[in-house]
This record gives C-alpha cells, structure tokens and sequence, in this order.
C-alpha cells in the first residue's frame, strides 16, 4: 500500500505557509543556490552540469547524420530527453519509463524545441539527403527537489556550447552548434496553500499541484505544463508568471557567462 | 508540436477562418451519455470531426495493494488512439505521448472527483479517440467528465476541455487540423465550469502574455457552451433518452 | 487466486438447458439483435460499427504503400488485427495482448483472409516495387458476449465500404476496394450440456467450449477454431454446421445491403 | 496460412504424391518417452522430419496466487520454435502464432487431464519445436499427451494431433512442407482415441463440407495408428526401455 | 522469499571434500560421460546434439545474406547465441532473459569468437555489398549441471559440421563451413571448500563461484569468466588451469573424431 | 571484443606507447567519495579519461518479498552507461552487455560486503558511466567500493577494477581507447588489496600462459596504487573535505 503523503510534514507546511516561511528559511520567490559547469565528459560534443541545492544533474549532446523526413527535406532533427534513472533518489524503482520519467523528457523537450532556438533548416547539409540529428540527453543523479528546472537549464547549456563534430563524419570543419535563443524554465508549486518558486524536496513530497513555465529571451511563453492534483485560477497564474520573467532572465545570464569559456 | 510555419494562409481577407469560423467561433459538438452496456457509466463526445468514447468502472478494489491509498481512490486513466484514428496508422501500444496524457488527464479528474469517498479503490476511466481532427486531449477530458457522471462518481466540479491557439499572429478559438499542423501556438485547458478553476494546462508555441490572456479568455467562453451540452446530454440520459 | 466459475450460474444455466431454454429466453439457435452502420469515421478509409445485443465494437481500414516481399512481388497484403482493450469490460486489463486477444484477432484475420475476398493481385500498383498494404483493425467497446462474430462482420462491413485513397498517395484516383466475397462467422458455445449459437455474456461466463466457423459465399468453410476447455463430437459439429449456415446466409445479406448507401 | 496455388502440381498421374504417398498416408512417425533427465516426465516425437521435445514439470505450487484455482490445477502450456527449427531463422521470444498456439494446446489437454486432483497447483508442459516440416502444433500435441502420461499425470484419454489438407483438389492425409506451402486448406485436429472426441479444430482454406468430412476421416483414421506408437513408445519407457 | 541454499546439502559437500571425495563419486578433477551427436536436425545448416550427464543440448547453426558493416565490409559476422528456456529445468521460469541466460550465452559466444576459428573474411560475398551472416542458437533441454560446458561443445560442433547453403542463396555451391580452430570450455566450481571440474547438478546448487576457462587448439586463453559470489587466489586459478589444458585436449579430440561423418 | 588488429602501430620505437605510457603505467586516476546529496553513499571516479558516479541506497526494505533472503542481503547492482558516454549515442534502457556487467559486479561486491549484517534486506547500488574511454567495468567496480563505503555498509575489503591487455604481441597495464579498439588480450580484474584474492575475473582475445601471468602481475601492481587513492579519497571526505 503506498503511503499517503506524511501528514505531519504537510501540517508543518501549512503552518510555516501562515506566517510565509518555506520550511528550508527561503522567501516565497528565492531560489536556492545554482552552480553551473560546462564541457566536461569525453565524448559529448556537448556537455553540462548543474549543481541546484541537493538536485545534481549531467546533461549531454550527441550528433547523427540522418535522412531527413520526407516532408521536411531541408530541416534536422531535435531530440531531448531525461531520464529518471534509480541512481537519483531512493524513491526511483528500476524499470521501464515512468509516467513521471516521460513527463519529465517531454516537458523539458517542448520548452527547447517550442522556442525556436534550435535553427532547423541550419543542421541541413545536403537537402533531401543528408541532416543533423541532435541528441540532448538529460541524466538527473541526485534529485534534491525541482529537477525540471535543472534539466532545462542543463539541456539548454549543453547546447549553447555544443560543437557539431562534421569532421568525424567527413562533412566539413567542425563549428560551434548555432543556438538563437536561451529559454529557461521557472516551476512553482502550491505548499501550504500558496504558490511557491524552486520547490525544495520536502516542499515536492508535502505539495499539491505543479506549474512549469518555460520563456524566451523576449519573455513570450513557449511551454506550459500543469502537473499533480490540484486547482489554481487565472490570477495565481498571473502573480506566478510575473515571478517567472525575473528568475529566467537570471538564470538566461548565468547560460550566457559560460559560453566563450 | 506546433508547426510554426507563418506564412501558410490559415485566415480569409474578412478575418474569417478557410472553415468559415470566426476567431473565437468552436466547432460544433455533441454529447451522448451512458452508450456502452459493459460500463459502469459511458460517453461518446463529437467534437468537430473528433470523436472519443470514454468508459469508466469502479470503484473496485484496487491491486495490487501497492497501488491503494489508505484515504482515498486512485483514478486509473488511460487515453488511447485507435490505430485507425489518424491519417497514418498507429500501431497499437501506449506511446510516450499518451502516457503523459493519460497521466495530465488522471490529475485533471483528480482534483475534481470526491476520491476520499472511495479509500483503498480504484476507478478506471478508459478515453479511446476514434477519430482525431486536432484537441484530442480536450476532447477526452470532456468525454471522461460526462462518462464519470453517468457512472454517479461524486465529483465538486465538471471539467471542460478546450484549447484556443494562435494562427497567422491572430489568436483564434478551437483549432481544427490545419490550423494545429501550420499554426504558431496551442494552448489546452482543463477548465471547471462553475469554480471557474484550471485543473489541466498545456501549452506550446509562442505566445506574448497578452496573446496568452485573449486565448484563456476565449477558452473560458467555450467552456460555458460546451458544458451545457454535457449537462443537457445527461439530463436526456436520465430522463430516458437513448441508452 | 481467480474466482472460481460460478457454481450458482452453471447450475442455472444446466436447468434452464433441461428445458432447452436461455438465459435471456432466446431460443437454442435465435440470434440477438445486431445493428450496422458503415462510414462514420473521420481519418479510416472504411468504417463500420456493429451493435450487436450489449456488445458494441467498431472497425476501421487503412491503406499504406508498401514494397512487395520478394517471393510475392505482384501481391499486397493484408492485415487485420483485433484488440481486447480494457474499455471493453471489467475484466479486461491494460497490459501486452493477452492469449484471449491474440486469438480473437487471429481467427477473424484468417476468416477475411482464407476465404479470398481481397484480391492480392489487386493490390499491386507497380510489380516488385509498389503494392498497398491493406490494414483493419477492430476495436471492442462494450464486450456483451459473442465478440468474435461481432468483429468478424465489423470486419468485413469496413472492408466493403472501404475506399483506396489513392489520391493521397499520389497513385491515381480513389477507388472503391475490391472485395470479392463476403465471409461471415458464425460462433457456438456449449451451455448447459448443448451447443448455443450466439452466447450472451452469461452463457460466456458459465460455459464450456466455443466454435468459431467461417462460412464464404459458397457456403464453403474457410476458418474453423475450438477455443476454452472442453471436448465434442463430430456429430454435434455436423448439427451447429448446419445452423451456422442460416445465419451466415442472413448476416451476409445485412452487409450487402449497406453498400451503395 | 494456406498459399492456395490450385497450379503447383503435387500430385503424381497416378494419384500418388510427391514423396510417394497415397492420399490417405501419412508421414513416418517415430516416439521416445523420458528422454530429459531433468524433467518429471518427457517425450520426443519424430513426424516426418518435424522434431518436438516435451518436458512437463510438476504439479508444483502456482504462483503468483492470483493464478491459482481452488478446485483444480491450472496448466501452463508453451509452445515454441527453436530458432533453428525453420528454414529461415526465428529470433527467439514469443510471438502471436506460438501464443495462439499454446493457449489452444493448453485448452486441448485441459479437456483430457484430471486437473481437479491437483487444486491450487500447476502443471507446466514446455512444447520445443526442433525441426519444422509442417503440422508442428499436432506433433507437440502428440508429444505432450505421451509426456504427461510419462509424468505420470492422470488423464481420461490421450490426445493425437493430426491434420488432413486439400491439394489440387483432392483431400490428402498428413501435409508435408511443399503441400502445406502450395496447398488449398489444413484441418489440423486433436484427437482423443478411446472416446472419438475432439478437444483441439482449426481449419484454414477453403474445404466444402463434402471435403472436411472426407479428411475428418483421413484424420480419424491416423489417431489410431499414431496413438499405437504412443503407447508402445510408453510401454518401452517402463519396461526398462531407453531412458 | 528466495529459498536459503540447503544448508544440509551444504554440509554433505563439505564432510566429503574433507576426504577428496565427490556427490557422485567422481574424483576432483573427473568428468562425466559425454556423447556427441552431429547432423541430427532437418533444416539447420549445422546440428549437435550433446548429452553430458544429465545434462541435453541442441545448437544449430543458420546462415543468412547481410550487408557489412561500413567499417568492416569485408567481414561476415558471427552470433552465438544461448538460451536458458523453462523446458530445461522446473526451476526457470518463462519471461525475458534472465542475468543467468544473458551470461551463458555472452561467455560461450565470447570462447567461439575470440579464439578467431571462424575467419570473417571467408564470409564476405561481395565486399560492402553481401557477406554471411552465420548464427549459432544454443537449446539446453535438460540443465543436470555445467551447461557451460555442454553449450560450448555443442556450438563448435554444430560449426564445424555446418554446410553453407550458398545454392539455397543463389551465391554460389554449397560448400563446408570454414573453421579454422576447436576452442573448447572448461568449468570449475568451488565446492565444499576447493575446486572441483565439471560440477553436478547437486554441487552448482550447494557451491560457491565458478571459473570458466576456454582455450584454444596452441592452449592459449581465450576467455575467462568468473561467476557467482566467492574469491580465489592466483595459485588456485594456476592449479585449474593446468586441469582445463587435459580436459580441452580431450573434447578437442572428440569433436575432431565427429567430422567427415 | 578485442579488434585484434595485430597490424596497427600502438607502441612508440622506445617501447613506449602512443601516449607516452610505459608498459606497467596506469592512466591517472582521480577520486572523490559523497558527492550526490540524495544518496546515502555516493563516488565519482575519472580514471583516464572514464567517469563513473556511483550512488548507493540502502540497506532497505527488500520487495517483492520473493527476492528477500532470510539470513542475508542481497545486492541490487546496475551499471548503466549514459547515452552520451560513447563516441555514437547508446539508446537508452539496458542490454545484454550492461546485464552482464550488472551480474559479475554484484558478484564481485557480494564476495566482500558483510551481507549476513542485513538479512531480508536489499542495498542498491547504482553505477553509472558518464564518460567512456575503454575499461568501463573496472572504473564502476572501484567506485562502487568507495560509495559503499561512504555509506557505511560494512566490508571484508575493498575491490579495485583493473586490466591489463596485449598490444602488438606485448602485455601492457591498462588499455586506453585506441589499445582497446586495436589491440589483442583484455583482462579485467577485480583484486581486493588487502587479501589479495580475486572478486571479478573476465577475459577475452588471445593471451598465451605466460603472458596471462605478467597481466596479472601489472594489475596487481596498480591494484594497490588506485587503493591508495580510494582511501584518500575516504579520509578527505570524513576530515570535511568537499562533500
């Protein structure tokens, strides 16, 4: 039988939420603290990692040459995924993909591919015949609480300093991947009644539903996703979104002073 | 995924849609409750040229025990595609795109059944989209809705499925399939008439917030019509109506 | 542990059988009401929906390009599958194909396929390179007993109706498929002690063996399946071969007569 | 499934078939009983040059519960193909023929076992199809029922697989590979020798009824000549016979 | 809950290793009778069949026409396979392969290829267009102990027996496989204390770790794999060494004496 | 599988080796133990230019009940590479070759974790390879000591993973990418430091008696040098080295 979830603790949360305090000190909107580092495995062309309180997370990218789909002839292929590995928490079981591991990988796949920062018609080499596929893959090995958000900031690190390896495949010199654009996700979920920004472990096992808001570098919205049990009106989603624009405009700076690196 | 390809011309020259629809103009849709005998509560949703069938049965025991919840029921949602409901094939099997529908869905109808009635039990609700002509998801969600009332599990609110989306830098209501495959953004809702709460929420595309506001208040707008429908089609259930 | 079959239905089932009557009062051979509506699906190129007492399934046909196997370059082919989904009933699981739906889309895809109604040979657009792949696929709702006769006329009702889109496929134009024949099923189940035709969820639950025959035009037959436990003689397959021909005879009109609408 | 080429000849000018035989003579068969030192009871059938191995294992405790039946043993039944077996490789794992196959195996020999002497357990029969010259389901049929016995299960009768055909129109006994390749329907039965009852039909092709009782006949006729072997095969099992 | 490894059977292998003695009365470095039989099987291009104790295994050996690989497009390929299915024992259990099979499997493929006996240049048709594939598949029927052994003898007979179907292709005269070398395998397994060769059922069941030895036709190594839980030291695995070359030398000789039958 | 290319120049005129390795000189090696805050133990080990991280849970509850052994532990061993950690992309999920690896490394962990402390329970040890450059096994091997002992699962000694091969007709201590690609021996081995006895022990290619006896000779060599940095790597972080 699963255990329901600890009601001590959400009593804690309820309680902490009445004078708004988070359980680990944080305001409301705080993050905690994110350290992110860039090229660092042997055979990624690209390759991230990012240290989000207790969350650790490895992102990497591959590239393949592949025929292109018929009714795209001049276009690549995007591909990112995340993976909730047994390594990352006590509480992952082996096995096939769970519905949280799919989740995970598509939302995280949609807030890259809907912004348009990947130029498409750029990864063709010979149309009709021959393009690149990129391959983002995202490895969570420590889940300490918001892992999408560290995936996304992984996945789109990985990229911005990815090199396409044309000469290994005899296709030209290797160049940097051309990347236009830096969406970053911002996920908050309710604790304690309210909304909060970077939920925490304790906060994710004790909370109810989750918003996961991916923007732009001009603060358009390029992916939505509401997930877990749970109801919130318009003007939640209004205040939330608000906090949304100045955390992925942080977080869009700390992407870009890594690159040159 | 959206297609993002701005220069198809999805608009006439008087604003109107090649359909013939205005901006926040849906398609039309029919309801019928209670039409498949082996369930415990059914329904059939038409939604312009989609149609999907919902079953639900339970409450019953919930196994393996490791699945039951000790202080409430687990609502086992499962959104399927009949292999013959697209232009191409689909081969049978779930896929990752209906697992994390099935799984979104399952949370929408969540926060709306009376769960804690029914602890340590199951409810099964089983959404199969026989045809599919764009908003599937949404479709499914007002499906499953109706076939959960019929079926008399105790909900606080019903949940509407509606999505509005952005053609040609115009945000418009209810995207057909090709408005879907050339438009620029698509925004799905799960929305509860009376609450006026989301309980489900997508989005992809490109969206300005102000292009995000126009499109929620067209969704809410829809939301109203469609669940007059839904009610008027289990009153007809109830009341005798075709079976 | 799985339920026992139900003592105090089998107990009512053999008295009612002392007397030859049935559950629901039909008589020993008496078919249920069937109902059939062909053409009422968006995207399938063929589609039909049968009602048949409180079982409701439906079909849809697609076609696909496809290159010839080797042996056969002249021939396209077939494919009819058919899917116990848990939709259907109570019973049913979600999970792989269980030996119940392996079966079921088995024995109706041979009954399509044996009696020859779809001309290989017609299905070739240019020898060795191009022939259509025709695929039906059968979906049960509502699981009221006797699924196999009710997925065998979905069947074949779909694949009347059915038009090649050849237009779409840049091939020519659309056309009518080809159909030759009209092979329909005919399914007994012993009850009682005696064969039944057409059992009702009941006689299902409470019964022994089944027999599936496939009749073609000719009356010749075409598939013949022995499903669950049980044994019988060649003279009581000789009496329900009998039966089977009457009401394949007016199943077969039913469809003809959806044709043209 | 039948190729139905009514135009490949497989029949001699005078009436003989390509090997030799007459219409109504079957394949040499072949039978050894105990032959797996790690089984409770084991068989090896040679019909043609088709080649089945049989192990039965228990009765034994069924696990998981859920499988169990209270009043009787349930028989867990595994029909498969080596991959060498074919002329084309076979990439191992199951797959729909050998599941269909095994599920109606499993119902045949259900209909013959005493399973009621062993509630709440399991029998397993693992059918390996070494060889395959058509008509394999039959010759694991036959070689599970002389396993069983050789296992020492109770049964009221013995099962006998065994097919008939049509070729160039004509009903022969007992398909061999270039007439089931090239030939118009296949009858293979399940044979209960001492009752004359069937516990295992299918049929595929295209037979009037005039020509299925003909190779009912031709089938009938064969159970009692394969069901000697099978008891011979027994007998020399336990009067110190090979092991 | 797993059974406990019978602490009784346990106790008997350790009283009759204190007097160098063995389950059934074999001496410590004593094999079992084994008989070898080849060409046994209709439709295999290759067949063995190997009794050895209790144990029975079939290996068969298919060829089929393959493109190269691009980096290799002169070299056929080899594939060896070994499955643990239900029929062998009441102790496997149907379902995918388990750690056990995948093992077996990979080492008795890993004594045949490494030892370089099949020259996959001699299998190339037509370089980068058409090479042999050769596929070796491995049936233990009966598991009476060291079915390592008995696989691998029964995979290198199964070869050097093997005609290649080159007519059936339409590529030429069917002609004798190539091999170029007998790599035979060699098993020990710490029981009641100390090594032993070829165990028994009863010794697998109340023994600890497993060395696996193969060597080549000039004695050389080419594969070694430990197994199970248990430690060894250097001079133990010199000492069993030493027992491998005599046994290999034997098996070698018996597989030789098979051919031009 | 060794490449065997016995032709391809991989030692330099002077005996050394393309990248300036002597015969018995290991790559270097780098370590650092409880570096994944979810974990209880945890290691990160580059060796060349291989990286492993290791997490270790437990000991917990072992389920299914099945898989319980009632006087011991058992270990849950995975080794998974990521799918970026190769030159071409691995698809994700396991294989035959991580299943393999998974099972002789349990049983080389099982030969040294104190077991019989936690009957019916299970401890789960992770192991994945972010970065791959030839001897794989052996680096998961040492990091999986280190992270079981960063979590306090009592040892009878650590295992170091090491091997040795054969280049161009000579034995040399640890193969990097291209020896491992072109050359003609591998053997992996699992050496405890302290007894000096074997855990893991694989092989393949061609290696003579002789040569098979130096390569052991290598790896045991560097058996102790990477145990002095295991430890190091332990004192660091329980002196409140970086965590």
């Amino acid at each position: 039988m699963a255990a329901p979830v600890p009601s001590l603790l959400r009593q804690e949360l309820e309680r902490l939420a009445e004078s708004d305090q988070r359980i680990d000190g944080r305001g409301r909107w705080d993050r905690r603290d994110v350290q992110l580092e860039v090229d660092i495995l042997y055979n990624a062309e690209g390759s991230a990692k990012v240290t989000w309180g207790d969350t650790v997370v490895y992102a990497g990218v591959k590239f393949e040459l592949r025929t292109p789909w018929p009714d795209r002839p001049t276009q690549g292929s995007l591909m990112c995924g995340a993976e909730l590995r047994p390594v990352a928490h006590r509480k992952y079981e082996p096995g096939p993909p769970s519905p949280q591991s799919i989740e995970l990988g598509r939302v995280v796949d949609r807030g890259i591919r809907e912004s348009g920062c990947i130029d498409m018609e750029a990864l063709c080499i010979v149309p009709g015949e021959k393009v690149w596929g990129v391959m983002i893959d995202i490895h969570v090995l420590s889940d300490g609480g918001n892992i999408f958000d560290a995936c996304g900031l992984a996945a789109i690190a990985a990229l911005r300093t990815a090199v396409v390896p044309a000469e290994r495949f005899d296709v030209g010199e290797d160049h940097v991947l051309a990347v236009k654009g830096t969406p970053v996700m911002a996920s908050f979920q309710r604790v304690g009644g309210r909304f909060v920004y970077d939920p925490c472990e304790d906060e994710e096992t004790g909370g109810e539903e989750r918003i996961h808001i991916t923007l732009g570098d001009e603060e358009h919205l390029h992916s939505l996703q509401k997930g877990l049990k749970g109801a919130f009106t318009p003007a939640e989603f209004a205040e939330i979104l608000e906090v949304a624009r100045t955390h992925c405009g942080e977080l869009r700076e700390l992407v870009s002073s890594m690159e040159g690196n | 995924m959206m297609g993002g390809y701005g220069d198809v011309k999805l608009l006439n020259d008087d604003g109107t849609r090649l359909d013939g629809r205005t901006v926040d103009e849906m398609r039309p849709v029919e309801i019928k409750a209670g039409i498949l005998p082996a369930a415990q509560g059914s329904a059939w949703v038409k939604h312009g040229l989609n149609v999907a069938v919902v079953a639900v049965y339970g409450p019953m025991e919930a196994h393996p025990r490791k699945i039951q919840r000790q202080d409430r029921a687990v609502l086992d949602v499962r959104y399927n595609m009949a292999p013959f409901s697209t232009s191409d094939r689909i081969r049978p099997g779930f896929n990752r795109r209906s697992r994390e529908i099935s799984k979104v869905t399952a949370e929408a109808l969540e926060s709306v059944v009376l769960l804690e009635r029914y602890p340590r039990s199951k409810i099964r609700v089983e959404i199969e989209i026989l045809a599919a002509e764009a908003g599937t998801r949404c479709v499914g969600i007002t499906a499953a809705s109706v076939a959960l009332a019929d079926a008399g599990i105790p909900m606080r609110d019903m949940v509407v499925g509606i999505a509005s989306g952005k053609i040609q830098d115009t945000v418009v209501l209810d995207l057909d399939k090709a408005e879907d495959n050339y438009g620029q953004a698509d925004l799905p809702m799960g929305i509860c008439p009376n609450t006026g709460e989301l309980v489900f929420l997508q989005m992809d595309g490109d969206l300005s917030i102000e292009e995000y506001n126009l499109a929620t208040e067209y969704n809410y707008k829809a939301a109203a019509e469609i669940h007059e429908i839904m009610v008027a089609a289990l009153k007809d259930r109830y009341d005798g109506g075709e079976a």
